[in-house]
């Protein structure tokens, strides 16, 4: 399995922070969203914005980078702290 | 240079901390420090809790870049930076930052750079309840500009 | 705002002076100290005593003048200058400042401008005993350059 | 009597930072120099440097500025704090 991690606002669309993915070959960050689409359009179209950034295993990727099981993809919106 | 680096999930005791800090020093001249602390008010209203969220490992790995550069640009004796995670009630320290070194213009420097970089680039995500409701917020368009000051 | 100023003729702990503070803020989100400490060593080689001189009175409402111009220019909640006199081992601190406000930047430009003021124009003399032997101590080319940042 | 206060390297010199001056009249800071001078060359040559300001009773005034009898007249070398 792969894990989806969605942080601030994305988690809220998401019901939750995490989220297991099955794999069964790899996959590229926009297909991921594309699956995602089908069961939850407005969480797809959050992830899809362009301030969202990809992390895969705690590194920053743009939307091809191929994902495997395993794998952690993590979304990204705008931070904040301090 | 001295660097510690602590993402604290329960209140921490700024002063305590600054004695620690203070305590490895050998030859620093100037020490500067940056609290800051959660705002009862903002812009909608009463601000009644405030919670924090950060990528365990990403996160503390780009801080520890941020002060990886902080030491390149300036002589540094030693940084901290402690951040805090979890829920926050109005008046609690969610962030320290402590630098120190010979003269104090690098000091003053260093510890503005990086409450800019953990103010709106470093991996955490704040949400607010309050008057105003239930709230992620994005850093100020200062914020922005003011980050971007040290770019290359 | 609510400003102190101490002209402090014994060791004083900076901690401590922060605790007390910060104890009367009241929706600041923004604190920023100075710390000053003796330094062991200057370009001449070993210092084992520096000694502060003061002219009581005149040198406490200069200070209070640039706490004033410091209120005029930044929205501070409060602001404190803490200033050591007599004679001082090394790493014993010197100076104090701290500064309070809603936003980081006012207390960022604060604290640096008050530090500015009391390193190049406030009324002291300060003079070192070393290696290089006894010597009345004069700012930094540098230190002139960065106070007259904030000169109109 | 007026008060002299020498600060910084110019109460090395003066061998103190406080000195008495009885004075029968008033008189600026450039004649207080000069009475010094007759003394004290090496003080009253460092007091007329430009770098030293002069302080009657706390406010910063001229050479020319005039000071009496029970007044206080500090000479203030380059300061240097923090």
């Amino acid at each position: 399995m792969a894990t989806l991690l969605f942080f601030g606002r994305l988690g809220d669309l998401a019901g939750g922070v995490e989220r297991a993915l099955g794999l069964s070959t790899a996959l590229s960050v926009a297909d991921v969203i594309g699956i995602i689409e089908q069961s939850d359009r407005l969480l797809a179209s959050a992830l899809a914005e362009e301030r969202v950034r990809y992390a895969i295993n705690g590194t920053i990727v743009d939307g091809e980078a191929l994902i495997e099981d395993e794998d952690e993809l993590a979304f990204l919106p705008p931070v904040s702290g301090g | 240079m001295r660097e510690r680096i602590r993402i604290a999930s329960a209140p921490f005791d700024p002063e305590e901390e600054m004695v620690r800090f203070r305590a490895q020093l050998a030859d620093a001249g100037a020490v500067v420090s940056f609290l800051g602390l959660v705002r009862a008010r903002n812009a909608a209203g009463a601000v009644t809790a405030l919670s924090l969220q950060h990528y365990p490992g990403m996160t503390e790995r780009d801080i520890g870049d941020a002060l990886n550069e902080a030491a390149s640009r300036w002589a540094l004796e030693a940084a901290l930076v402690i951040h805090r995670i979890g829920d926050l009630a109005p008046a609690e320290p969610i962030v320290l930052v402590a630098t120190a070194s010979k003269h104090r213009r690098a000091a003053f420097e260093a510890a503005d750079f990086l409450m800019d970089h953990l103010k709106c680039r470093a991996l955490f995500w704040k949400c607010e309840t309050g008057e105003g409701g239930r709230s992620w917020i994005e850093p100020r368009t200062d914020d922005y500009a003011d980050a971007a000051r040290w770019d290359g």
